[in-house]
């Protein structure tokens, strides 16, 4: 697998950083290299907030994401912003109810209801972060899922396993269902 | 029978670098009277000092010394105490090292009470650099950087330890240099940040420029001006005016900060 | 009358700073340029001021054994 | 056995690598972006018979880790530029009074307060330079969260083997990233431990300028000696006499520069042939080497030369690269304006080209950028 620059947008509060973060540690675990880095420079102003992390087999160099090979936008903000910076044929998943105004382009686009999912199947917006990660890996592909749940359980608060357990599972059916 | 100096002293480091008439010496010999006292073993003793005149002091005793930059005295002390805790460790440096350059860490060092003995060696002036003012000098009195007298207020450099919380401060002379090693000691047996205030004279610098004509009116002066602790207590503020006490001014029990340190994160010994 | 065996002066070590000569309430001490010397040992009384405060451990006082 | 794999924040490995090398003492004060290795040393220390302060500054957070180094402990400390420039002065005092200890500084722009967060390389000349007076440093460039871990027990080694301050020259972007870590088994990297005097107390010399290397003996062990930030003879004592004070400071500085060998570390990459090199550390070395590929596959003989040890400079390993006569030109990129690029132009002697890539910008220069460089050698 070569390197997937991965780019969770939302605004702040969603745990698109986390998201990323645990993303980037199931991979490890599951024997891949990975970098999540934080934001500094002059696009990293403003209200959009982002998760980013590099996933490959091979050696990461580089280690930001410039142009993403997957990008999440929560919020329209984010999709705004964050659009221009998607490669060509590459993955945007929206959440359908949030981002309204869809972009158009050459990429692969998803819209779900991610939020809604959290909110109301699981019953916590907060956990739309881990729904994104079942979202991202069930169209990607990135993971073997059992090695991202394990990664996700670990990583979140203890006595939360099971609800972010849930969480993921949503987030694999949105996709599967969708078909 | 003479007392016998030499078991501490470095051989061959003296005379000391300190002017005629200055009173360093004469504390040097108190603290080592007091040390003796304690029948400490001198492997354990460490002694730092920042820069300035009293800061030459740990060259000349024969113990673990630590002559480090102006007024860090107390930091590098602190590293060494929480590094090896076993060690006795005094800390010492001028009224300009200890309350001026070095300011912070003192009154840091008084808030967690760490087990270190510092002593402020007083002198109203910055000697070595040849008579600047220093936040001791008094209000009107004459210094290089203060050619028309004093403008600043001073430090009271007791009540300055005793806010920050230090759990024993003292104030001794170099005059009453029998009381100074009483001071000395107790503070050494304090568990504790202990301070000792030890007014001190600085002929060349201070003295000549401030009306006190020999090293020895100087001494006088401070045998004038201290009133111990206890019998002020009974004095009025008129008869106060102008002296000042000596004594311990504060002795608090209360928890040291390593002991404090190691309970709390449950130190793996 | 005298208490003191004997005063020994490190004229090496002695800065001169006439602080024991001047405490000295016997008048015993001297000054011999510029450094501090006995002047007469029979008036010492061995009262040990110029011993503890000479700054320069210079001057070391021996009292008589108790007779 | 399967190896103890970690996803860590670089900042976090720098605390794991130090509790590897057998810190057991951290004196720090927080600032940003390195407040991270306090916060896991604080947690940690306790766990491994250490101890952690937080001191009142960062002049106070350096002289602490000195007393606890004299105490006989390996010691730590943290910083970022400010933080770095505050310590300077006692950084002089442990380089001149020989007392190893380890400074960790997570470069952040300046100056000034500058750029809290905003990644950086611009103290590489305040490493070399920031102290005053003529004196020897040593400074290890890590630029990945394995090498974070791996470079922090190597500057305990070599402060440990040189009697000196040794700091471990990092950046916001590398110390705050989350990257893989195989956290070595006990044994498997090599730990110095401090070598003990075997004199006689009175026989001991804490700086014997006729000898390359004395060992440096804990207070409380027995051997008392003095300890002053003046220029000093071999016992210790002060002394005024510039004949002596010129003999030991050139051997301070010559015993760093005499082991070359063994201090120097560098990577390089596709150099053989090479006929534009790059020359990079830490993050910008990571962009480097994308570019160095990128340049490849364009069919550009271009080759990365990346120090880990950047203080003192890798003059010879230049030198070696550029006597084999292939190389037109030199490319450094650093997110600076210019720190060493100076330095290579220098050792460089005229025989190439040598030509900076200077940004500010926060984040990583930009692979792009540096391929578009190289070509402008062929």
């Amino acid at each position: 697998m070569a390197r997937v620059d991965i780019r969770l947008g939302g605004s702040g509060g969603q745990g698109t950083i986390t998201a990323a973060a645990i993303l980037g540690y199931a991979a490890v675990y599951a024997g891949k290299n990975a970098v999540q880095t934080k934001s500094y420079g002059p696009e990293a102003r403003g209200g959009a907030a982002r998760g980013e992390v590099v996933i490959s087999d091979e050696e990461i160099n580089y280690v930001k994401v410039i142009k993403s090979d997957v990008l999440v936008a929560l919020t329209q903000e984010a999709c705004d912003k964050f659009i221009e910076d998607a490669k060509e044929g590459s993955v945007v998943i929206v959440d359908s109810m949030m981002v309204k105004d869809l972009p158009k382009g050459n990429f692969k686009l998803y819209a779900l209801p991610i939020i809604k999912t959290a909110a109301e199947d699981i019953g916590k917006s907060m956990v739309a972060n881990i729904v994104t990660l079942g979202v991202v890996n069930e169209i990607t592909k990135l993971l073997d899922y059992d090695k991202l749940e394990k990664g996700v359980l670990s990583k979140v608060p203890k006595g939360t396993e099971e609800l972010n357990k849930k969480a993921l599972k949503a987030g694999v059916d949105l996709v599967k269902n969708m078909k | 029978m003479a007392y016998d100096y030499a078991k501490y002293l470095r051989p061959g480091k003296l005379p000391h670098i300190w002017c005629a008439g200055c009173t360093y010496g004469i504390v040097l010999k108190s603290m080592i009277r007091a040390i003796d006292s304690l029948n400490y073993d001198k492997n354990d003793v460490v002694v730092t000092s920042g820069i300035g005149c009293c800061s030459r002091l740990p060259g000349y005793v024969d113990f673990n010394t630590l002559h480090t930059t102006h007024g860090r005295s107390i930091a590098f002390a602190t590293g060494v105490k929480v590094a090896n805790p076993k060690l006795k460790v005094i800390a010492l440096g001028g009224d300009g090292d200890m309350t001026a350059i070095g300011g912070n860490h003192f009154i840091h060092a008084c808030r967690r009470n760490i087990d270190i003995t510092v002593f402020v060696f007083n002198n109203n002036i910055y000697g070595m650099t040849g008579a600047q003012y220093s936040p001791t000098t008094p209000k009107g009195a004459w210094a290089t950087t203060a050619p028309y007298g004093m403008t600043e207020n001073n430090f009271d450099i007791t009540s300055l330890a005793i806010g920050a919380g230090a759990s024993f401060v003292a104030r001794t002379t170099a005059y009453h240099a029998t009381h100074c090693e009483k001071m000395i000691k107790e503070a050494l047996e304090h568990k504790g940040l202990s301070v000792v205030e030890i007014i001190n004279a600085c002929p060349t610098g201070f003295g000549r420029k401030n009306k006190f004509k020999t090293p020895t009116s100087m001494l006088l002066w401070m045998k004038d001006s201290a009133v111990n602790v206890e019998k002020a207590k009974n004095m009025s503020p008129e008869e106060l005016a102008g002296k000042f006490t000596i004594g311990v001014l504060h002795k608090e029990e209360k928890p040291e900060y390593l002991e404090t340190y190691d309970a709390t994160v449950g130190l793996k010994k | 009358m005298a208490k003191a065996e004997r005063i020994e002066i490190n004229k090496k070590w002695c800065k001169g700073c006439e602080i024991c000569v001047e405490l000295c309430p016997t008048n015993a001490l001297e000054m011999v340029d510029f450094k501090v010397a006995v002047k007469d040992l029979e008036k010492c009384i061995a009262c040990m001021q110029c011993e503890l405060r000479c700054p320069d451990f210079a001057i070391v006082v021996y009292k008589k054994e108790k007779e | 056995m399967a190896k103890k794999l970690e996803f860590m924040m670089g900042n976090h490995a720098v605390a794991e690598g130090a509790l590897y090398a057998g810190c057991k003492f951290y004196g720090g004060y927080p600032i940003t972006p390195s407040t991270e290795v306090a916060e896991r040393m604080a947690e940690r220390l306790p766990k491994v018979g250490g101890r952690f302060i937080q001191m009142e500054d960062e002049i106070a957070a350096m002289a602490s880790v000195i007393g606890a180094s004299l105490a006989g402990v390996k010691s730590l400390t943290a910083t970022s530029g400010p933080g770095l420039s505050l310590k300077q002065e006692n950084i002089g005092y442990a380089m001149l009074c020989e007392i190893p200890v380890v400074i960790v500084d997570v470069m952040r722009g300046g100056p000034s307060t500058g750029m809290p967060t905003g990644p950086s390389q611009s103290d590489i000349m305040q490493a070399k330079w920031g102290t005053h007076g003529d004196h020897p440093v040593i400074a290890v460039t890590p630029a990945s969260v394995q090498e974070q871990f791996n470079e922090t027990v190597r500057a305990f080694n070599l402060a440990e083997k040189y009697r000196c301050p040794v700091y471990v020259l990092t950046d916001a972007i590398i110390g705050q990233m989350m990257e893989q870590l195989e956290i070595p088994e006990p044994g498997e990297l090599e730990v110095i431990e401090r070598p003990k005097p075997d004199c006689k107390p009175e026989e001991y010399l804490p700086f014997d300028m006729d000898k390359e290397f004395v060992p440096l003996a804990a207070f409380g062990s027995g051997y008392r000696y003095h300890v002053t930030g003046l220029h000093h003879n071999s016992d210790g004592f002060p002394t005024n006499d510039p004949v002596l004070h010129t003999k030991n400071t050139v051997r301070l500085i010559e015993r760093i520069n005499k082991n070359y060998d063994d201090i120097m570390k560098v990577e390089e990459f596709m150099t053989d042939d090479a006929e534009v090199l790059v020359f990079a550390i830490g993050v910008s070395a990571r962009s480097a080497k994308h570019a160095v590929i990128e340049a490849r596959n364009q069919g550009i003989k271009a080759g990365l030369l990346r120090p880990l040890t950047i203080w003192p400079f890798p003059d010879k390993h230049i030198d070696n690269i550029l006597n084999k006569g292939n190389v037109k030109g030199i490319v450094v990129p650093e997110m600076n304006l210019g720190q060493m690029t100076l330095e290579v132009q220098r050792v460089a002697k005229g025989r190439c080209q040598v030509e900076g890539l200077f940004s500010l910008m926060l984040d990583p220069i930009l692979p792009g950028e540096i391929v578009e460089k190289i070509r402008r050698f062929v």
